[in-house]
């Protein structure tokens, strides 16, 4: 009783990629809605079929954009409670949404214009508005916020964290995360929708500026705009659409109680404290998918930092844990030689950063056999959500 | 008491209107009633949103209304919502009204200068403007 | 394929923020609640794999590793609405049919309602102070389509809610009187006394809603928990067998868009699709049920949803109370706990606790040898829920 | 551009300030008492002795919310740290490079101090490094650690 084979991903549909705040004049809700629209004409669907979101991170308010399209009707409306953790996640949860027979096609989005707010800022710097300035003060009145006084207040310095510890704890290198980046820009550069067009090479890497030691420029994904939607539907509704459908093996959305504090007070055990946190989340997408890391012909990261690709390549079984390092040094994440490669269509890293849907759009074109770096006679392809906190994600979609 | 009685107590100054909302307020500002119409299949829509919800598309054009229409539902705020509001307070009549010439659209608005107890929905009103600046004057209806 | 009968609640229970627990956080209240419900089912934390709650609980996260959940594999809610935790309800059902969880805690949080200036405690009829209004997602406030509606002065989701309230009322010539046989029944359903007179005395703050025709303030925060688990994990614990028949979220998308569409859905519930997917999942329809909770954040509301989930033909919700249909031993006994509109919601007695107390046969208002409950989330905001939960 | 009078720093490398107060309650007050004695005290559940930070109400392990505080020695190592080169506000500016720290702190096991390690280089500070507890003290109500290298 699992949603194994049950579902599958029938339509794909994404505006361009922009650089941070371009998007503009659009809203968020207008992005959305041209995505899902080509998501639609790419599954061969009617908007009248359309009658649920399954999303993450409450990317929209499905009633006000349901009402915007004139869907017909909307019978599925839910979000997995994380952030970019669930992007992943939110596919398995339109896969339970379509099995469980409470709607019939449901949407997974997410849409991000980053004029005005800015994901990877600081988490203290106050907003602008004093209403809300003055509500967020208030809030850091409370007994905890006086244990936790280190001034670690963004993403990259959360991660820059548990990236120190473990170059420390394995002796993994700068030179490996700057592989991992050149490889996916070599990727990104063959494709129209990237951000970046040009080649990195090692000297742009060691000479770019340190945010948060040790990560650097490159490290860090870009700031874009752009919206992407894929829709699902149930594999007997799937058959008879326009594109071949990319079957849902597996899903999951969760993590291990003890990591949850890895944005916070970091206080992680030292068996996953260097880690993506992914574990569990492997474990139970494998086990309901039936397969084992050997049978993953393609991976797409969530890479909002380059270390947290190895340390995810690590808790997947792509390669040894504390050896992937070496192991992306090799080659063997490159495309199109290496024995898996890892995020062929660049990634956050290099293509656009749209909260992880630009590594679902890649797993179901790699599915399809339509990806711009096609990974040849590729079967199963892994995309994951966050590391983050609970709950973070991974689906594996399998050709039909 | 604003420039009608029964006036609700709208702070609004600012419209912050976007390209699918400048032409309601352009011709509000003239003192006509005006609905979004999409230009392509000429469905009208309210709230206006970018996308007309029959066909999809986002050209739309303004069409002027003869500002006359029917009371669809309406209710009456006896008692001020909000400590804001309690300083002369009067009575109001919120009302949903179905424009003569746009139907399918609906304006969410409020019946003035009569007594509250009189609107029902059925009854026939035309619009009124209240002139909050040069550029900003909001609909309101009264009894034909 | 779907969740019919894969999963079954098997556990419930409310911690209120009084006595010890007086100063505790919403966040460690929902520990309270949630150890509470597993210790009613007769499981340990260790079990948990799934959170589900209607929007914006709490950090399932935060709750995982502060209560000592080591592996969680499922955490989501609706993205609006409170739907009363039957749409979260419907969410775990589809979580664990799905295979993503075996045990999964619901919460639903009800916070007390703000002083609002001090002229009434409910936070429905008037916003809590500071809030700026907002209704159906509609706002008179921020936003270029929000301008537009801004002369009706929407300050309170309780305005909003009483332009759909009349429309109905008018469209079918339903009288207060009719409302207020309905406040009273439900009023001695919680074992309340209150006279029709009353109810015709109280007075009004946005026609056609008086204090007694809005769900009260919350006097005392509390957290409401529900387990549920895949059914052959249920069928060895020690509670009765309750199964999620069926389950339903969503409603007509012209709720985004209020008061626009046809006028006999806006004069409605917005349930009558809902009402269709969850009969049709359960293979049930209106006679079977014997207990409805339908969500009540306004008195109408009930009358409105007698006639979208078939108790009665359509305009007819009035006189089905009046005739004293929709009392234990009628035709189907109605909010038996009395509901959102009396003060049992205040003292945490929540809908689905009510159901699955009847489906047990420990309810105070007990109807005889219940087999089969209804439960429906808040009309208003999307999306709308329900629940059919029937004893095995 | 005026040369501004650089801010007087307590300690070399140290992060931008931030609260003036702990808003302490009753359970974490003892924490803030002791520490404006210059003496570390490590939280931990009463019942299973289970150490967590930052003290939550709940114990995880047994659920209870008895707090005990264990007095500590004071000294402990970097589990990991960072340096943070890149102002993400104006304010901290004048403060970049600082270098924020998970310590495992000796006598609290299962438990680390989130905090900054200053006094010292960037260049100065490894993952294991041993490092000893100094007091910064903000207000009359509020004294920060800090660790220096020992």
């Amino acid at each position: 009783m699992s949603v194994k084979d049950k579902a599958a991903v029938v339509g794909i549909g994404r505006t361009k990629y922009y650089k941070r705040g371009q998007s503009f004049p659009m809203t968020q809700d207008e992005m959305a809605i041209k995505a899902i629209t080509l998501a639609i004409e790419d599954a061969g669907l009617q908007k009248a079929d359309v009658d649920g979101f399954a999303l993450y991170s409450a990317a929209i308010d499905p009633g006000k954009v349901a009402a915007e399209m004139g869907l017909a009707n909307l019978r599925f409306a839910a979000t997995l409670t994380s952030g970019g953790g669930g992007a992943a996640g939110s596919i398995g949860l339109a896969a339970a949404a379509v099995a469980s027979g409470m709607c019939n096609y449901a949407v997974s989005l997410m849409t991000l214009q980053q004029l005005r707010h800015r994901l990877g800022g600081t988490q203290v710097a106050p907003p602008a508005d004093p209403e809300a300035a003055a509500a967020m003060a208030a809030m850091m009145r409370t007994p905890m916020t006086a244990f936790s006084q280190a001034n670690i207040a963004s993403p990259g310095h959360n991660f820059a964290m548990i990236t120190n510890r473990h170059m420390a704890q394995y002796g993994t290198k700068r030179e490996h995360f700057a592989a991992q980046c050149i490889a996916q820009r070599a990727n990104a550069i063959r494709r129209p929708t990237s951000i970046f067009t040009e080649p990195l090479t090692m000297d742009d890497y060691f000479n770019a500026r340190m945010i948060s030691e040790p990560l650097c420029l490159f490290d860090y994904t870009p700031e874009t705009d752009g919206a992407v939607a894929l829709i699902t539907t149930t594999v007997d509704r799937a058959r008879d659409l326009r594109q071949p459908p990319a079957v849902i093996a597996g899903s999951a959305n969760g993590g291990t109680g003890k990591h949850y504090s890895l944005l916070g007070s970091f206080q992680m055990p030292d068996e996953s404290f260097a880690s993506g946190g992914h574990r569990d989340v492997a474990k139970q997408a494998y086990r309901m998918a039936g397969i084992g890391p050997a049978d993953v012909d393609v991976a797409l990261l969530y890479d909002h930092f380059s270390p947290m690709v190895l340390m995810q390549m690590e808790d997947y079984g792509l390669c040894p844990v504390g050896e992937s390092g070496p192991f992306v040094a090799d080659g063997n994440t490159a495309w199109p030689n290496g024995s898996i490669p890892v995020n062929t269509h660049g990634g956050h890293l290099s293509e656009g950063y749209v909260i992880g849907m630009t590594h679902a759009y890649e797993a179901v074109e790699q599915v399809r056999g339509t990806a711009v770096n096609q990974v040849e006679g590729c079967e199963y392809a892994l995309f994951t959500g966050g590391p983050a906190t609970i709950p973070m994600s991974a689906t594996i979609l399998r050709k039909a | 008491m604003g420039t009608f009685e029964h006036q609700p107590p709208v702070t609004l100054t600012d419209p912050a209107a976007d390209d699918w909302t400048q032409g309601f307020w352009d011709a509000a500002a003239e003192g006509r009633l005006a609905v979004t119409r999409c230009s392509s299949c000429g469905t009208f829509r309210l709230p206006p949103g970018r996308f007309c919800r029959a066909c999809g598309s986002q050209e739309v054009t303004y069409e002027t209304l003869p500002g006359t229409g029917t009371v669809f539902t309406c209710t009456v705020v006896r008692q001020p919502l909000s400590a804001q509001d309690a300083a002369g307070f009067e009575e109001y009549v919120p009302a949903v009204i179905d424009a003569d010439g746009a139907p399918g659209a609906r304006f969410v608005s409020a019946v003035v200068d009569c007594a509250p107890d009189d609107v029902a929905p059925g009854m026939k009103v035309r619009v009124v403007w209240d002139r909050v600046s040069d550029a900003l004057s909001l609909p309101y209806w009264t009894p034909e | 394929m779907s969740l019919k009968d894969e999963a079954a609640v098997v556990g419930v229970a409310v911690a209120r923020a009084e006595g010890a627990d007086a100063q505790l956080a919403m966040p460690d209240l929902a520990i309270v609640a949630a150890n509470a419900a597993l210790a009613d089912a007769g499981l340990e934390r260790a079990d948990v794999q799934g959170f589900c709650s209607p929007s914006g609980v709490c950090d399932h996260g935060a709750l995982a590793s502060q209560m000592g959940v080591p592996e969680v594999s499922f955490s989501a809610t609706l993205t609006s609405g409170s739907g009363g935790g039957a749409g979260a309800l419907a969410l775990a059902a589809a979580a664990i049919s799905g295979g993503f969880a075996d045990v999964v805690v619901t919460l639903s949080r009800y916070e007390s309602a703000p002083r609002s200036g001090g002229t009434g405690p409910n936070a429905l009829l008037r916003p809590p102070p500071g809030a700026a209004a907002s209704a159906y997602g509609l706002s008179g406030g921020p936003g270029p389509d929000g301008a537009l509606s801004a002369p009706a002065a929407l300050r309170s989701y309780g305005a909003a809610a009483a332009l759909t309230a009349n429309a109905y009322l008018h469209r079918y010539g339903i009288s207060r009187e009719h409302v207020g046989r309905w406040v009273v029944q439900a009023r001695a359903n919680a074992g309340e006394k209150l006279s029709l007179d009353d109810y015709l005395a109280a007075p009004l703050v946005i026609d056609p809603f008086s204090e007694l025709d809005a769900a009260p303030g919350i006097a005392t925060s509390y957290v409401a928990a529900v387990v549920t688990a895949n059914v052959e994990r249920a069928r060895d614990l020690d509670q009765p067998l309750v199964v999620i028949a069926g389950a339903a979220t969503g409603g007509s998308p012209i709720n985004g868009a209020p008061w626009q569409g046809p006028a006999e859905l806006v004069a409605s519930s917005g349930h009558r699709d809902v009402a269709a997917d969850v009969y049709g999942m359960a293979g049930a329809s209106a006679s079977d049920i014997d207990v409805a909770l339908l969500a009540d954040d306004f008195s109408p509301w009930v009358l409105m949803q007698l006639e979208d989930y078939g108790f009665c033909g359509v305009g007819e919700g009035g006189t089905f109370v009046a005739d004293g249909r929709a009392v234990v031993g009628g035709t189907v006994a109605v909010n038996t706990h009395g509901g959102n509109i009396t003060d049992a919601f205040a003292r945490g007695v929540t809908h689905i606790d009510e159901a699955v107390r009847q489906l047990r046969g420990t309810a105070t208002n007990q109807v005889p040898d219940a087999s089969t409950a209804l439960v429906t989330g808040d009309p208003g905001t999307m999306p709308l829920s329900a629940v059919i939960m029937r004893r095995a | 551009m005026t040369t501004t009078e650089p801010t007087a720093k307590p300690f070399r490398n140290m992060p931008p300030p931030n609260l003036t107060d702990p808003y302490a309650d009753a359970r974490t007050q003892p924490f803030w008492d002791a520490a404006r004695q210059e003496q570390l005290l490590g939280p931990k559940c009463a019942q299973c002795g289970t150490f967590r930070m930052p003290p939550s109400t709940f114990c995880p392990v047994c659920l209870s919310r008895e707090l005990a505080w264990e007095p500590l020695p004071g000294t402990g190592t970097v589990y990991t740290f960072i340096v943070v080169r890149h102002p993400l506000n104006p304010m901290a500016a004048d403060y970049v490079p600082f270098m924020p720290a998970a310590i495992d702190a000796d006598g609290a096991p299962g438990m680390r101090f989130i905090s900054n390690v200053v006094d010292c280089e960037p260049e100065d500070v490894r993952v294991g490094m041993p490092v000893r507890v100094v007091w910064n003290h903000v207000s009359n109500t509020l004294t920060l650690p800090f660790w220096t290298p020992v």
